[in-house]
């Protein structure tokens, strides 16, 4: 089947532009806060981004990179939410 | 001005750099002519260094991820270095940190309920996931240092939820040391076995099953043990806070 | 057999096409909105929905992919709501204005009547 | 030009603009954010190399454990860089 599989690299190139535009409200949001919620935003779109992938380079193992991904940043949200919060 | 002459710089080093890695070959250069000396069948082969891990390491070691055939199997005593460097610095941050142990008396905010229950409920999974990467280090990627700092972010998870946490040290040494005991009776029994270090002396069983490999999964086992309880005693030494 | 095949095939990508363009609306809506609070819930919602809808369509497309992207999906449930929730508290809590033409602040009226 | 080509440019030309941001901001909270943005596209550009191993590490590291080791520092300095 080679027509669905460029169909999916359609939807990869839709991703990957939605990735570039939250990447750009990263750069540029005013207050810490803004680029902390652009990151989190940011790391559910990547995480459907490289399953995706995975699906278009047909390997079954590369999911677990997604889901080591999604569990670290969102360790990584709430750290920073917690020092927003004057917690820590 | 100065930024200037910084930013100037900066260009003039990348494209030096730039123009030092074009000439490096990438990727699909055919490496085939490249002979060299096999010193096991004593005689020179004209199988390149790629083709040799990709065809032969998986009868060499019976590990399906050529990546942790080369780290545990081939390169096995580096690793056990590796482990060694990442004690030393864990000991240093743990000496450095202990000088602040009387600014830990400090008041700090409770968490959002929903974050203490969402830390309980995810805890549990988050450790079984990574040692479901360190377990299956041979068949899928991962292995033992992110399936350690898996278990670690699952820790530094509860430390940010609940101020007051704090993990047993004698705990964590224990782990640790246990850990590091077995790689290093592993590479002795292989010593003893066959005359060389970290030998691979269990059967390897069938490729693609979990029990094959032979000593491989042993070692990314106690490796991801040993990383997990180190980066734990990290951030328990950053973080903790004691009453 | 093959029927049925295709009929997932057309299905799986359907629910891909949702996702995906769900996604780009809430990277767009992350860009447009004017205050934090409104950027987070327009975010999180859209980029919640979009990111189970891929998810499932993609289980759809191989049936063996299933269980995998479910245990992703449900991860995702879990977690986005909860950082959206410990990051708008964080922020309110940290002494960030609402948007000018924002009307409702219920954390404060209940502040005030306690 | 092949797909990749054209999401390794975005991806990568997004990279860099991170990397001189993180730089360059005086809020450190905003510049460790900035730091993870550039991990994170990292570790997608090592998938799309089809290195995963080497992906699965750089997500490990980079994206939880450093970003809360920075904000434990910046917790203990200040925020604002002078």
């Amino acid at each position: 089947m080679t027509c669905p599989i460029s169909l999916c690299s359609i939807f990869i190139g839709i991703i990957s532009v939605a990735t570039f535009l939250s990447i750009v409200r990263a750069i540029k949001g005013p207050t810490g806060a803004d680029r902390v919620v652009a990151l989190d935003v940011m790391t559910n779109i990547t995480i459907v981004l490289l399953v995706l992938l995975g699906y278009y380079f047909q390997r079954f193992v590369y999911l677990d990179v997604a889901l080591v991904y999604g569990i670290l940043s969102f360790v990584g949200v709430i750290a920073a939410a917690r020092y927003l919060e004057g917690g820590l | 001005m100065k930024r200037i002459v910084a930013a100037i710089l900066a260009i003039l080093i990348f494209i030096v750099l730039a123009l030092a890695f074009v000439k490096i070959p990438f990727g699909n250069i055919n490496l085939s002519d490249y002979h060299y000396y096999n010193p096991i069948t004593d005689k020179q082969t004209s199988d390149s260094v790629p083709q040799h891990y990709l065809v032969d390491g998986k009868k060499d070691t019976g590990s399906t991820n050529i990546v942790t055939a080369v780290v545990v199997d081939y390169r096995g005593f580096d690793t056990l270095g590796e482990v060694t460097v990442l004690f030393l610095a864990a000991t240093g941050v743990g000496s450095i940190m202990y000088i602040f142990e009387k600014e830990k008396r400090r008041k700090v905010r409770r968490a959002n309920a929903v974050v203490e229950t969402a830390s309980q409920l995810l805890f549990g999974f988050i450790v079984l996931f990574g040692a479901y990467i360190f377990v299956h280090g041979h068949l899928t990627p991962g292995g033992g240092f992110p399936g350690g700092a898996v278990i670690a972010s699952a820790f530094l998870l509860l430390y940010l939820a609940y101020p007051r946490f704090h993990a047993e040290h004698k705990t964590l040494n224990v782990a640790e040391s246990l850990a590091g005991l077995t790689f290093v009776i592993a590479g002795l029994l292989g010593l003893l076995i066959s005359g060389s270090f970290l030998y691979n002396f269990l059967p390897f069983g069938v490729p693609t099953y979990l029990f094959s490999a032979g000593i491989i999964p042993v070692i990314y086992v106690a490796v991801g043990v040993k990383v997990g309880s180190e980066l734990t005693g990290i951030v328990d030494a950053m973080m903790g806070v004691r009453e | 057999m093959s029927i049925a095949i295709l009929i997932l095939q057309i299905l799986g990508y359907i629910f891909i096409g949702i996702g995906s363009f769900f996604l780009l609306l809430a990277s767009i809506g992350l860009l447009r909105m004017p205050d934090v609070y409104n950027r987070m819930q327009t975010a999180t919602k859209a980029t919640t929905l979009g990111a189970l809808s891929v998810l499932f369509g993609v289980g759809l497309l191989d049936l063996a992919w299933m269980p995998m992207s479910i245990v992703i999906a449900l991860f995702i449930l879990l977690t986005a709501p909860v950082g959206a929730s410990a990051l708008a508290r964080a922020s309110y809590k940290h002494g960030i204005k609402l948007w000018k033409e924002s009307v409702v602040d219920k954390y404060k009226e209940e502040k005030e009547e306690e | 030009m092949d797909l990749f080509t054209l999401v390794s440019l975005i991806l990568i030309i997004a990279m860099l603009i991170a990397a001189v941001v993180a730089a360059e901001l005086k809020d450190l909270l905003s510049a460790a954010v900035a730091l993870g943005v550039v991990s994170l596209i990292v570790s997608i550009l090592f998938y799309i190399l089809q290195a995963p191993d080497v992906a699965i590490t750089e997500a490990s590291i980079g994206a939880g454990l450093s970003m809360a080791v920075l904000i434990f520092a910046i917790k203990h300095t200040e925020r604002w860089e002078k």
